[in-house]
């Protein structure tokens, strides 16, 4: 299932819902606020989502998955609002019988979340200033 | 011909548009001509490689038909995780 | 570190050992006891390990992890004993700035692990009859 | 010459040969002598691209000389995970 949500990631609660007697391997990605970007001390993100088209786009992209790879069971859940560093800001996993398709499923769903799925994410750097994350910043506009 | 569209603003354009949502008038036939109207092209000219479009909760051509009562979301470079 | 335990193994406590501000991304694999395997129901799984070179070998492998990979931190711990179907098994972690070093941090402890940790597994069928997993089985010699 | 040898058994090997451990006295110059002496190469002809060999608790070639008191682990194809 995938999920947004602006309460806290419980990531033991996520994986429970993998389990899968025939499962064998299981691989988690998860998406943690870390303290630089490009050289700039980060001290807190900013995450929004157009939801009802990032859950639609997020069920897509673990239905590819599911077709793709042999696995039991994929989810990702992610996170909205303010977040400090070290909070958990996204999480993604996926059981199989063997390893290699619960590595590449896995894989697979993080990297298509971040190129499809419309979640933004505003960085605060140290010096009291913000920018949006992506192609373009409102900073440096790319007009 | 005039009809109303609901627009919804998200991150990079609720800051450029300074507002969440608004309803318009148009004569926009499409996506692609909304954006135009709404003067965003000087900072944010309209780069449909990286921006994508949402009419009615559902990613659409920029060049779609929009008709009455649509809502449309303008998507800039997505950075989920 | 890399740990041999006979107690079960608590994924949110090894997770938490690997948490560090410059981290980005997380990637986790869990081997999971599954109910078959080649065709037959399995029902329990004992591991055995000659720990002390399990040990040795085991960091040698993590340090090579950090060798090679750009990783903030490494993690790895293999359960010993009689396991049932879901039980976790081995636990493997790494944290890093970016995603693509710890997916492939993770999946080289993984993957070395496998192949030079001495940890043997007896596998106990629906059937009542066991059998070493490994190239050559008690029931079958190669000889 | 003849010396001691500590030998101990894991998972297959222990099957194999019904105990944990022993205290061998032996000629054997090497560990792949030691594991023909065992007359295990019946059921499990050593394979030394499959099997391997401890020396005092580090991986050691099959033609290592042995010497008196020390450990020897035969190491049957791994399977942790």
């Amino acid at each position: 299932m995938f999920r947004i949500t602006d309460e806290p990631i419980d990531p033991a609660a996520c994986r429970r819902a993998l389990e899968a007697p025939a499962a064998g391997g299981f691989v988690a990605f998860e998406g943690w606020v870390r303290d630089h970007n490009e050289g700039r001390a980060v001290v807190a993100l900013e995450y929004e989502a157009y939801a009802t088209l990032a859950e639609q786009e997020g069920e897509r992209i673990l239905e590819e998955a599911r077709q793709r790879f042999e696995v039991e069971r994929v989810g990702a859940v992610h996170r909205t609002g303010r977040l400090a560093v070290g909070d958990l800001a996204v999480w993604v996993g996926a059981s199989a019988a063997h390893r290699d398709a619960a590595f590449a499923a896995c894989r697979y769903v993080i990297d298509e979340l971040k190129r499809r799925v419309p979640i933004w994410k505003r960085e605060h750097y140290a010096d009291g200033s913000a920018a949006w994350v992506g192609g373009v910043g409102h900073e440096h506009p790319a007009g | 011909m005039e009809k109303q569209i609901d627009v919804h603003y998200y991150a990079l354009f609720r800051d450029l548009r300074g507002k969440d949502r608004e309803t318009l008038t148009t004569r926009a036939a499409t996506p692609r001509a909304l954006y135009d109207e709404l003067g965003m092209g000087g900072a944010f000219r309209l780069d449909t490689r990286a921006f994508r479009v949402a009419v009615n909760d559902a990613f659409a051509s920029w060049d779609a038909p929009l008709r009455h009562g649509d809502l449309v979301v303008f998507i800039a470079p997505t950075a989920g995780g």
